[in-house]
């Protein structure tokens, strides 16, 4: 990876830290309708994973904390900043919101309400990916609360039985919510859990960008060429609440962890950036940021229409 | 037109769908059967439905799963969402708890929550039905469950043509279906065209014609109100039996025309006695045809249990042409000493 | 009495109840908080509900759990067979469908296949409603597909007494029971007196009293028929407003009986426009008391989508007050000029 | 294990066996309501576990295929064939049927229709155990294929988080209806993947009786001190249909297994037994069995006031 790979990354991490931020005063602002889930400490690594993958050959399913996912898949800023604030020009209308971000046409093929309940979906991703012989894959990212439902231990097996090209992600933060991975899994890491079911899996440290970007490369070819399922576990900071709002007096202040886009940086100017340029870079991604949820902002909201056609299209009571 | 079983004539559209489309793939547990086991012949499903398709379209377009409903009905939503058009069996109707999330959340809700940028052409075929001490937990009619999920359509074919047909047009629809199978019916023949037609999901039918009553009904129970309405002819009495077909959507017309001319409503329902199909029927009609109506409408439905297992207790529990038959003449009678 | 909100009243049930017998258990995801996490307070729940059990009767009474809905609720269900009395949060009422095979198939049947040999005093706490943007898969209402299953109690709380009470009666009751609280009512005050008196699961309660219609809502429903209510009597029109409090056992003897009087009935239901509670409402009124419907009963629900998010699309698909005073006067307007 | 105390268990091992044939004939017969899973070949694990364990305080879950679990548990022969014939007489009045055999008075908990459904119930019995202190444990017993299921993930998992006295018990018969455990499981033995859960676990051979009893015998007393859960895998041979009049056509008649009975019989006549006692306790299980089975089916139906009686508790519609 040479710096002029890397700097495009930076600038798409800083983006989608800087969408997140302008999400995040919005909503203190009462501009946001629901509860936002940030994905602030993942960004580095939503990048380096993303950057393996182009779809709509590959689709990656994402938790209800996929803002940044559906950003990194290359989504349009305005229109997922619009679906978050429940907008008539968002991804789905408005009708969908933070935790139901679709955007199949770039690779993102949805985000998810309910813990786990994205994996499956993205098993059948992979299955028509072999069927029909696309050369994509299905990527199924969740954290680690989620690799304790059913539905995602059933589609590790199924992938592996039924052989398919299917990428688990876990984005490890330490928490679902206010309970301890540690406590919620007993002890037994989400990847030494996939080994016992025949996945291939590897961990990341989130703030390792080349360290990330090799793994999930190594990853992704691996689950593409030999059309079998793999596993990739990242440690990532939670560095807000589950929520934005969230208190967190579950967490102790001690807990704090390093920020991964300050690890970003210092490995770009370890291999030769310079400040200035970093500098710029960020300053660059935080107005493009700005000026999409701005724009998204001074759409209207949902419209009673958008809800009056889908009442006529199903049917239901006369 | 040739006369065949449930069973054939769902076999005959696989081949026809199966054939005629390469996205179309069947999932589920032992739909080729003997995956894995050395030597055998194909199972082709527990109930037979699925048998040949495996030797005819090979193992990548049917695909026998682990016992893993939740994720393999999630992978099929996902195949649909992505360019297949998966047919899942789900061996029984009482499985959906272990898959619901899957089908309640995710396949009902995908193309709403995409805003329509994709359809969902996939389609859940399960059974139902008591009658065969199957006990509690594989005997139970469920569509009134799904039919209450916005996203889902729901149909539950009677006879061959009607199988056949439903699962045709579930196939061509862009919104889920799911299929009620009985299982007391997969060995029921009946004529069918020899194109297999689809059948409109909405449309329902309008089984024998009469005047004194409207009586609903579906699945197994379309034919014990069948028996009920010829026993009624020999006394004179003559009926409009409507079988809706679809729950979802609901061919209300069909029945609101017939209540408008026999002024009396019976609905009969294997599902539940509370909230489920006979309740969705009796509510809209009498909400949007109250007028119509000369009398108390009426719901055949076994009481609110489980589903016993032993011969008398199951038989005291199912409805059967002789309690159609006696509600019927009850609702009758009352009008004419009303 | 002591005025409190909903949350303090189940909380202060809570304690009551625990302190009272060791064999309580409260089991659910974050109800005591920070498991495994250094430092920190108790979260108590993502709702408050629980705050304070876990410091005051221990982590062995007050269990969190992994995001494993099914086998917490499953290993409830069995614990409840062999002498605990668990009583289980579940988030929200939308994720009873990762969980669903252990409240279909093993709660609600186990002491009918037991023949009664064991109680079953399983409570399930959990939570609904839209009104905040929640979306689709965190503001469903699905207490109409509960009702369904025989075996299950089901009870929909609006007020801190109600709450409470239910909360004593449901872990007292040998049937497994599900309580539905709604998330908009957490903060909502009044009056309860001091012991918290349990509520009779199947009594329903009369809220306002009056001559031109008898009107049926219940959890935040209840509330907007209230306002709906107070703005007609502004007009001269007075309602009997009825709260049954519990779907599964329904109080129809007292919704009967005032429709005997009103001749009117409308049906209040934020849960589904399709075989819910409001369809089984009007259908048992018009089954079994024809007579005393002087003009079609009215169903006020929400149209058949999926939940939307966005603020005006949201609102637009919830009924409220001014939907319900429409419905109520569209009613007696129609019975005058009929 | 002295020849003395493993003649009862040969008795009460041949009693199940020729109870599950008696019921095979009735079936035949037409006397049988519903469709049964027998449990031949099972016979000696299932008689070898509950040697280890006693009801009410130990308490046993089981799958559709339960029959053997509940005499081996000690639930009364007569009630139990009297559920699976549907009459008055069974234990449930004939409500429950041949998949819902429940006799918690002895430790037998529940069998269940749904495959894996029993297991999050035996881990309610474990924590009731736990907390009321009773010294019990659970035990949860079900097939290979059930351990695709979720809920059995799920299960172990939180055994384990909670720390629960749980038995998990895997009678790995090599199929799950006509497909093979080592497709379903991509080749993955059950053992194996619940080690990856962190649980202790052994696997025995179905037709070793004093390896059976050994192991067993560990695993429990580990249980119940530990307070931890742990797993059993035995292999034990599919010896009939998946259902009785199930013809098996997609299973060649080459994969006939060895008899564990009778590998059970030639143990005890290397320790001493004589063929003539053998002789006698066999037929001695086969008189008492057909007895049992025969006084039931003597009985009448369940009768519609069972279910009068139900529909009045339930409430539902007026
Ligand atoms: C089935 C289900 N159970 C519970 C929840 C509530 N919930 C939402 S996010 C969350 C925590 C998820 O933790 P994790 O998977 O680690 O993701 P993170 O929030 O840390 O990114 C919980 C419990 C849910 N949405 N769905
Ligand atoms: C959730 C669910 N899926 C499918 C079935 C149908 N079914 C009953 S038994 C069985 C095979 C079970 O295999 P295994 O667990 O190995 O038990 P075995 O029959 O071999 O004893 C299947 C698929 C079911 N009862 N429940
Ligand atoms: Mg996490
Ligand atoms: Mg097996």
């Amino acid at each position: 990876m040479t710096l002029d790979d890397l700097k495009p990354l930076f600038e798409k991490a800083h983006f989608i830290r800087a969408f997140e931020h302008e999400i995040a005063a919005l909503s203190e602002a009462g501009d946001v309708p629901g509860l936002v889930h940030l994905c602030l400490g993942a960004e580095l690594f939503e990048v380096a994973l993303c950057a393996n993958l182009e779809g709509p050959g590959d689709q990656v399913t994402g938790s209800h904390r996929s803002h940044g996912l559906a950003l990194a898949m290359g989504a349009d800023p305005v229109a997922v900043a619009a679906e978050i604030l429940g907008r008539t020009g968002g991804l789905s209308e408005g009708l969908g919101g933070t935790q139901h971000l679709l955007a199949p046409e770039v690779g993102f093929l949805t985000s998810n309400g309910i813990v786990g309940g994205q994996v499956p979906l993205a098993a059948g991703a992979a299955l028509s990916a072999k069927t029909l012989k696309t050369g994509g894959i299905g990527v199924a990212v969740m954290g680690d609360g989620a690799t304790n439902q059913g539905a995602v231990f059933e589609t590790m097996n199924l992938a592996v039985a039924l052989k398919l090209p299917l990428l688990f992600v876990i984005e490890n933060n330490g928490l679902g919510q206010s309970t301890s991975a540690h406590y919620a899994s007993g002890g037994i890491s989400p990847m030494a859990r996939a080994r016992g079911f025949g996945l291939a899996a590897s961990h990341v440290e989130g703030g390792d960008i080349t360290g990330c970007l090799k793994t999930v490369d190594r990853l992704v070819s691996w689950v593409r060429e030999t059309g079998s399922p793999a596993l990739v576990e990242a440690s990532v900071p939670r560095l807000s609440g589950h929520y934005h709002g969230d208190e967190q007096l579950y967490r102790s202040a001690a807990d704090s962890q390093p920020d991964p886009l300050e690890q970003f940086e210092d490995t770009l100017l370890r291999a030769g950036a310079t400040a200035t340029e970093c500098h710029t870079i960020k300053t660059g991604a935080h107005a493009a940021a700005k000026a999409a949820v701005t724009a998204a902002n001074q759409q209207a909201d949902t419209s009673d229409e958008a809800v009056a056609r889908w009442a006529t299209r199903l049917g239901g009571a006369a | 037109m040739t006369r065949m079983s449930i069973r054939d004539a769902l076999n005959r559209a696989h081949q026809d769908l199966m054939a005629a489309d390469d996205t179309i793939v069947v999932i589920g547990e032992d739909i080729a059967g003997g995956a894995g086991v050395k030597g055998g012949a194909e199972l082709g499903g527990v109930f037979g439905v699925t048998r040949g398709l495996g030797a005819k379209f090979g193992e990548g377009r049917v695909i026998d799963t682990p016992i893993s409903e939740a994720s393999f009905i999630g992978m099929a939503t996902g195949a649909a969402m992505t360019g297949l058009k998966p047919i899942v069996e789900l061996m029984f109707s009482d499985f959906i708890g272990v898959a619901f999330d899957q089908i309640l959340n995710q396949a009902a809700k995908a193309r709403f929550l995409a805003n329509g940028r994709f359809d969902l052409p996939l389609v859940i075929r399960t059974t139902m039905g008591a009658g065969d001490s199957s006990a509690a937990m594989h005997s139970q009619s469920l569509y009134g469950v799904l039919a209450q999920i916005p996203g889902l359509m729901v149909a539950c074919p009677s006879t061959p043509a009607d199988a056949a047909g439903l699962l045709k047009a579930a196939v061509g629809s862009p919104d889920p279906v799911v299929l009620f199978e009985h299982k007391g019916l997969y060995g029921h023949e009946g004529d069918v065209a020899d194109d297999l037609p689809a059948v409109p999901l909405g449309k329902g039918r309008l089984v024998t014609e009469g005047e004194s009553a409207t009586v609903v009904a579906l699945g197994a129970m379309r034919h014990a109100a069948e028996a009920a309405v010829t026993s009624l002819e020999a006394r004179g009495i003559s009926i409009d039996l409507i079988d809706p077909r679809t729950i979802v959507p609901l061919d209300l017309t069909l029945i609101a025309n017939s209540v408008k001319k026999t002024g009396h409503l019976v609905v009969v329902d294997e599902g539940t006695d509370f909230g489920g199909f006979a309740d969705a029927v009796i509510s809209a009609v009498a909400r949007d045809h109250f007028g119509a109506l000369k009398a108390a409408p009426v719901a055949v439905t076994p009481p609110h249990t489980p589903i016993p297992y032993g011969r008398a207790g199951e038989h005291a529990w199912l409805p059967h042409a002789d309690t159609i038959t006696a509600a019927i003449l009850a609702l009758l009678d009352m009008q004419e000493t009303a």
